[in-house]
């Protein structure tokens, strides 16, 4: 049943990332994240999946959903970033193009950014290559030893809470909590700052 | 953003939202024993006013939650938390450690004073993170009349 | 009260960012200040304390009572005091200094906003520093992050809403390769406190040849280079430190990078451990040598063309990043000396340059090296405060800058890598031509620019604080037996 | 000089150096093990890929949350024990060997906060377009970049012009 | 270290010793800035500080010649590091000659200053005295960072110095200067600086040689050696000489400053200190540096001469003049006998005290006649008996006639170039570059003195303002003064070769 729903959530991707259309995008991301929730579930990761439908699904789509409806539907424009490319291949295209120089750019933007996925990929292919299998009882972070059976034991006895994960969110790790709620804090902040408190940013044409 | 014109779910929203923040306080609630806690709380008790936003309009969803109220509860809620870490660091225990608040060695004391710690700092993450993503959906949804409008204020204060 | 220390000079801060909003414009800076002030104590009597402990033991405290591998723990040795004592200093002079500054640049209902802002990444930054939990280190860096995304975003210019996007999508790149970093190490050694990592390391050293440790190293190494802007993957860093309000890019500046850069030496040395440094990875040590080396004579190749005197510096910061790493690539005990010394010394030059650009920007309404012409007439203070920063750039002797060539030059030479004295002679002489153009307008130019008079007391005051710091640890190098001890520590 | 260079990390471990059938079995084998990882992998690659080629900024955010929950994936399959329930301690049935196994609420205590952060870098993210939006007319990176350099051209022209003038200037006197 | 001077109470001033000078100017610079209000206290806080600054240094030579051994420690840096100060006979050479001509320099930049109404005059005295500051500091700095230290710091304050009339032409030759000597310090002596601290592990000079007992490849020892000498670009070595004729664009006292008393004389001073305290004779000859030294110096010479002949401007054909005289000093000190180091190191003197001359003689024909072409100087012998009879006495110094002090330096050459094995080249270069000087010099002379005056000129052409013409007689004085008594520098002179090459005078 996970498989199915890995491929799945895989094409969904694939589908937001090529769709044109944002406000689509948008929406099959929303589905995307509640298949996560779903996947999160089947895989005992309950609070997880709660947190991933709540904030994932909900207030992710929702932003993106209000973005786009102030943004503008169309992805226009063509479509390549050149923010990879670092500031003086830009300056020597710009250059090349005012020149009117025909020949294309040695590496365009999209080959650019397919080579560094690859390297990436294969970073990550070199370093799944030792991993123990999933659901393997005597992995490093599930066997005996491991802080997380140290958890198990001793979570309903320090802090009477049945469901482990709510003390080692609170109490033990209650310190990460906090930095959390400062960032969720940060956030809404930031948000006012940019959107309410600090008015328009000039263009090149109001006096600075 | 409009509200929507069909009057069934316009008023279909207004009379779920007590139903949703009810739901909230309890997921807030069961965050010991099942899935649930501030986190989940706070955003459900959020989206019971992006729900009113979202059908009833911008305006009737900010007049719901006003930014007079939901400014003032963002730190707040971190002040909370804070504020029961603190506690804890001034009654001799390390910053956040729960049992200090016991004043007694007794384990078993010890061990209901972590559990209402952890109450303590649930409620802290639910009114800040409900707050921030009301404050989110509401700034992000703003109509463009209302942001000219909140831009000119900003402009007049800078040449004043 | 002592032994609560470590905690307290975060959450001091914290506290005061979550109570600005509340208290209203007239407070906020006299808050902002305060907290910052009590901050920069705590971090000093952290140094003294740190500074006084036995070889290799370090002052441990448990956040919420959990000892450190169940619980989240705090450690300060002499390495993370020294960087500690550097934030809180700079943050508290700029926090004096940015006053009049912000009044000016930023409108005045975001002001409070900016100083609550200001403050989390103070606080986020000494998280970072101070934390011995990996995973606590990741939303630290969050913190921080978020806020320098926005503070660079509220410059006045379109622009600064671009540099603050380009930052924000890199530096999310990098927090997820770090976050990558961080599940490698989980995996494979099944708890997430530093020292609880290094003693597996220690049971199990055939570990060391797992590649899921390679991929977590390179993962770290990648993304805590992005976020410090490393030279080739440097790209946001001109646009954001230029077009960002004066304030941020003076705090920014002098402080942001250089604790990723401390990140990566706790992440090499503490949780990694040397030995795996030497054995496991030869390979990401000498890229980063290639990559400091390279850093070191672009970043300031690039500086010379610049006009706009905020970008010009900060291409010279890609530049002077490369000092610091360059002490990692090196290995030895004189190389680590010259980098930790590096934290201050560039911290103070580069902080009272860029206080010169808000300066500038104060009086002038523009950043543009045109506009410093006459500046030795009309602000001698400013000129000379400029003159004295620039030549601890430069690296004349009986200056901050000197010392930290002087020690990379002789670790280099202990580790054979002769190649590296040019490099640091070239990367000198490059600095020496943008420096010399700079002074060459503020004291030799003959008409005058657009400054009137001098900067009000309450921005000079700090910044010839930070003048005043190239020379002292120019001639009496406070932090050298402590950057000393912290090399030999790591070693 | 140290012969630097070269990619990142050394080639991959023998099994790719073989590429004969026994390889091939070799492949599937861990696949059959390690699915979840490569579908991770795969996940990020796609959001990875959004977020460096794609010029408009809003598919780039798009391409950091894909991102991001890739690395959720990756987490919670580290934490995943075959035939564990919800780590859900009801005190009848203690843990240890003989009892039912749990699942390591580890990664799933540190999913939560990574998802918090996760959106609130979205938010952000998001609120920095909208203004772009505004203050350039374009979302595209391509003509945000053009306009930008157009305006520095401008203004380094200007410069010039009054350098210029300015030499005229000295020169005549 | 000898009683307590109760100077001021408790302050053990005699501890301090060799880092008073330093401290004096300092206070001196201090002072200048303080009273920029009013010119004349500015003035004369800097003559006075330069009159203490001398008494100051007689009183250590004088304790130096007690067989006292004064030296403070400082500031340590870091391990290996640090800016200490002894006081030794190299060092009190340089000092006596910089600090007693300062005193003139000062007079005499008075009177310029005030005639020719120069604007910024505070930064002037400012600068002016950080740079003696700088000389009196490396003259007694104790190790090769102290010597840098302020190597730099003297480049770094005398370019406002070159740049003072701020003309599109002064910022020319400043920029030319400091990017030739900041370049030249940076690119060649600071890694000298690393690689001499690699190789012996410290920088503290020794009698015998910092890097006498050090087993390194000869190589690199001379690749060490070549990196300190050409790194000290003021030495004006060739091809490292371009800075020189570059600053001719300052006004005259701080030519005068470049290129008699301290600038100049700091390069001779740094490369005598590589040579005695750094490598040692017996490495020097080990390695086959005191020969390159020696085919540096007269290749210098020769070239710098013959440039020199060709020069109409007044200033450049003294800057040349200088550039050549100043490799007798590095010839003397490259010979390898105690004759030649005797010679070397009085000729800083001799040619310090005629060449200051020379200069304030240009300088009073300047601002007398705003003419600055050697072939316009017809005739003004007449109308300025004083200014040209002494520039004529620092002529024939720079040739090495008998009555001045010049003879005395060349003499000790002459016989130290006899004393070595292959002095024969030498002695020719010698000869030669008599010939030389005679021929760029005696042309001025004649043309002053027996040429008529151009028709109608008479008015315009009188002496200089007094302050001038005292310095310039004075020093016109000491020329021939020091050829009756070499006084100190000659017993100092002979301890540093005593000491280097032990009994043969």
């Amino acid at each position: 049943m996970e498989d199915l729903i890995l491929a799945i959530l895989v094409a969904l991707a694939l589908a937001a990332v090529r769709l044109k259309d944002l406000l689509g995008a948008a929406a099959v991301l929303g589905a995307y994240s509640l298949l996560m929730a779903l996947l999160w579930c089947r895989m005992n990761a309950l609070d997880v999946g709660f947190t991933e439908a709540a904030v994932g699904a909900g207030v992710s789509t929702v932003l993106l959903l209000a973005a786009v409806n102030r943004v503008g539907r169309r992805e226009q424009g063509p479509g390549v970033s050149p923010l990879l490319k670092p500031a003086l291949w830009r300056l020597a295209e710009h250059r090349a193009a005012l020149a009117e120089r025909p020949d294309r750019p040695l590496l365009s933007a999209r080959t650019m950014a397919l080579l560094v996925v690859g390297l990436t990929a294969a970073a990550l292919l070199y370093g799944a290559r030792d991993m123990p299998r999933i659901g393997d009882p005597a992995a490093p972070a599930n066997r005996a030893g491991s802080v997380a059976q140290h958890y198990l034991r001793h979570a309903p006895a320090d802090t009477g809470a049945a469901n482990v994960v709510t003390p080692v969110l609170g109490d033990y790790r209650g310190y990460d909590t906090m930095g959390e709620t400062i960032v969720i804090f940060t956030a809404a902040l930031c948000v006012v700052l940019v959107l309410r408190q600090a008015g328009r940013w000039r263009g090149p044409k109001e006096a600075p | 953003m409009r509200s929507t014109d069909s009057l069934i779910v316009r008023y279909i929203a207004r009379r779920s939202v007590p139903f949703i923040q009810l739901y909230a306080l309890y997921v807030l609630g069961h965050g010991e024993d099942g899935p649930g806690g501030g986190f989940q709380g706070g955003v459900i008790f959020a989206s019971s006013f992006v729900l009113l936003g979202l059908a009833n309009g911008w305006g009737y969803g900010r007049r719901a939650a006003p930014a007079r109220l939901l400014d003032p509860l963002l730190p707040l809620g971190c002040l909370i938390y804070l504020g029961i870490g603190l506690a804890a660091l001034l009654a001799g225990g390390a910053f956040l450690e729960y049992g200090a608040l016991a004043g007694s060695d007794d384990p078993e004391v010890r061990r209901h004073w972590h559990h209402y710690g952890l109450i303590g700092i649930e409620v802290g993450v639910m009114v800040t993170v409900s707050a921030a993503m009301a404050t989110l959906f509401f700034e992000m949804a703003r109509p463009a009349r209302v942001q000219a409008r909140v831009d000119r204020v900003g402009e007049e204060a800078d040449r004043a | 009260m002592d032994a609560q220390l470590p905690a307290l000079v975060i959450v001091v801060p914290l506290l005061a960012a979550l109570l600005v909003p509340l208290a209203g414009r007239r407070a906020a800076w006299g808050l902002v200040a305060l907290a910052l002030l009590l901050a920069f104590a705590g971090c000093v009597r952290l140094l003294v304390r740190a500074h006084a402990l036995p070889e290799g033991e370090a002052i441990r405290y448990a956040l919420g009572g959990w000892a450190a591998p169940v619980g989240i723990e705090y450690v300060v040795d002499r390495l993370n005091a020294l960087v500690l004592t550097m934030l809180s200093g700079v943050a508290f002079l700029v926090a004096l200094w940015m006053r009049r500054s912000t009044a000016r640049e930023i409108r005045p209902p975001a002001v409070t906003g900016y100083y609550s802002v200001f403050l989390l990444m103070a606080a986020g930054l000494m998280g970072i520093t101070i934390t011995g939990d990996v995973f606590n280190l990741y939303v630290f860096l969050e913190i921080a992050s978020i806020t320098a995304y926005v503070l660079i975003a509220m410059g006045r210019r379109r622009q600064a809403l671009y540099a603050g996007y380009s930052y924000l999508i890199l530096g999310s790149l990098g927090a997820t390769f770090i976050l990558l970093g961080i599940g490698h190490l989980y995996m494979a050694t099944g708890t997430l406190a530093m020292a609880d990592i290094a003693a597996v390391f220690a049971r199990e050293p055939q570990l060391y040849d797992s590649s899921v440790i390679r991929t977590a190293f390179a993962f770290f190494t990648v993304g805590l280079a992005l976020k410090m802007a490393l030279f080739p993957l440097h790209g946001w860093q001109p646009g954001a430190y230029a077009e960002a309000p004066s304030a941020t890019s003076v705090f920014l500046a002098a402080t942001a990078t250089k604790v990723s850069a401390y990140a990566l030496y706790r992440v090499a040395f503490t949780v990694f451990g040397v030995r795996f440094l030497e054995t496991g990875l030869p390979v990401v040590r000498d890229a980063l040598l290639v990559m400091a080396c390279s850093a070191i004579v672009v970043g300031p190749l690039l500086a010379i063309r610049q006009h706009d005197l905020k970008r010009l510096l900060a291409y010279s910061s890609v530049g002077q990043i490369g000092y610091v790493v360059l002490g990692l690539a090196l290995h030895n005990a004189d190389g680590l000396t010259g980098s930790f010394l590096h934290f201050w010394n560039h911290a103070a030059a580069k902080g009272a340059l860029f206080c010169v650009a808000g300066a500038l920007a104060y009086r002038a309404g523009t950043t543009q090296v045109a506009a410093l012409k006459g500046l030795g007439r009309r602000a001698p203070l400013t000129a000379m405060l400029l003159t004295v920063a620039a030549c601890s750039m430069v690296g004349v002797p009986l200056t901050a800058g000197f010392l930290t060539k002087w020690y990379l030059a002789r670790g280099a030479l202990e580790a054979g890598q002769w190649a590296v004295i040019p490099v640091l002679l070239a990367s000198s002489l490059f600095t020496a031509v943008y420096a010399w153009r700079l002074l060459q307008l503020a004291w030799f130019a003959d008409e005058d620019g657009p400054v009137a008079e001098d900067v009000p007391w309450s921005m000079r005051a700090p910044s010839l604080v930070l003048g005043a710091a190239c020379l002292v640890l120019g001639v009496a190098p406070l932090a050298l037996p402590v950057a000393q001890a912290a090399a030999e520590a790591l070693l | 000089m140290p012969d630097a260079g070269g990619p990142l990390l050394p080639p991959a471990g023998p099994a790719a150096a073989v590429p004969g059938p026994a390889a091939f079995a070799d492949v599937l084998g861990w696949l059959a093990t390690h699915y979840n990882y490569a579908i991770y992998i795969l996940l990020m690659m796609i959001g990875l890929y959004a977020v460096l080629a794609k010029g408009n900024l809003v598919k780039k955010v798009i391409g950091l949350n894909l991102l991001q929950t890739a690395v959720f994936l990756f987490y919670l399959s580290i934490g995943k024990i075959d035939g564990a329930t919800a780590p859900v301690v009801w005190t009848d049935r203690p843990p240890g060997a003989e009892g039912v196994p749990y699942e390591n609420p580890v990664p799933h205590v540190l999913m939560l906060t990574a998802i918090v952060v996760g959106v609130s870098v979205t938010a952000v993210a998001l609120a920095l377009v909208v203004r772009i939006r505004e203050a350039y007319g374009t979302v595209d990176e391509g003509e945000i970049l053009a306009s930008d350099e157009a305006q520095e051209e401008a203004e380094s022209a200007r410069a010039e012009a009054q350098e210029a003038a300015a030499d005229a200037a000295g020169a005549r006197e | 270290m000898s009683g307590a001077v109760p100077l001021l109470g408790g302050l053990d001033l005699a501890g301090l010793g060799p880092g008073l000078p330093p401290l004096v100017c300092l206070l001196g610079l201090l002072g200048v800035v303080a009273a920029r209000r009013r010119p004349n206290l500015r003035e004369g806080v800097s003559l006075a500080t330069a009159g203490v600054n001398f008494a100051l240094v007689l009183w250590l030579y004088a304790r130096h010649r007690a067989g006292e051994t004064l030296a403070w420690e400082g500031f340590s840096l870091a391990p290996g590091l640090a800016l200490s100060f002894r006081v030794d006979a190299l060092g009190l050479v340089f000092a006596l000659v910089a600090s007693g001509l300062w005193i003139l320099n000062t007079l005499y930049s008075i009177g310029y200053m005030r005639a020719h109404d120069e604007p910024r005059q505070t930064r002037f005295y400012a600068c002016f005295a950080l740079a003696i500051a700088a000389v009196m500091g490396a003259a007694f700095s104790a190790n090769l960072f102290g010597l840098f230290a302020f190597y730099e710091v003297l480049s770094l304050c005398t370019y406002p110095l070159v740049i003072h009339a701020q003309t599109p032409a002064a910022r020319a030759g400043a920029r030319k200067y400091l990017t030739l000597l900041l370049g030249a310090s940076i690119g060649l002596l600071l890694p000298g600086l690393f690689l001499v601290y690699h190789l012996a592990g410290t920088l503290d000079f020794a009698p015998g040689g910092l890097l006498a007992g050090v087993a390194a490849a000869d190589g690199t020892l001379v690749l060490a050696f070549l990196l300190l000498v050409y790194g000290m670009a003021k030495c004006a070595a060739l091809p490292l000489h371009g800075w020189l004729p570059a600053a001719m664009v300052a006004p005259t006292p701080v030519s005068a400053l470049l290129h008699a008393v301290a600038v100049v004389k700091m390069g001779v001073f740094g490369v005598s200190r590589v040579v005695f305290h750094v490598f040692g004779p017996e490495t020097m000859a080990r390695i086959g540096a005191d020969d390159l030294l020696v085919g540096v110096a007269c290749f210098t010479i020769v070239v710098a001469s013959l440039i020199a002949l060709a020069q109409d401007d007044l200033k450049r054909r003294l800057a040349y003049s200088t550039v050549s005289q100043l490799s007798y000093v590095l010839l003397g000190v490259g010979l390898g006998t105690g004759a030649g180091a005797v010679g070397g190191l009085l000729h800083i003197g001799m040619h310090a005290t005629s060449k200051i001359t020379l200069f304030f003689g240009a300088g009073a024909i300047y601002l007398a006649c705003h003419k600055t072409r050697v072939s316009e100087l017809d005739g003004i012998g007449r109308r300025m008996p004083i200014t040209l009879t002494a520039f004529a006495i620092g002529a024939l110094s720079m040739i090495g006639l008998p009555p001045t002090a010049g003879f005395v330096s060349k003499l000790f050459l002459v016989r130290g170039a006899a004393a070595d094995p292959a002095g024969a080249v030498v002695l020719a270069v010698l000869v030669a570059s008599a010939l030389l000087n005679a021929a760029y010099f005696l042309p001025i002379l004649w043309r002053a003195f027996f040429r008529p005056l151009p028709a109608g000129t008479e008015a315009g052409v009188h002496e200089a303002p007094w302050p001038c013409v005292l310095a310039l007689s004075l020093t016109a004085l000491g020329t021939v003064g020091l050829f009756l008594g070499h006084g100190p520098l000659l017993d100092l002179a002979r301890a540093v070769a005593h000491a280097a090459f032990g009994g043969a005078e």
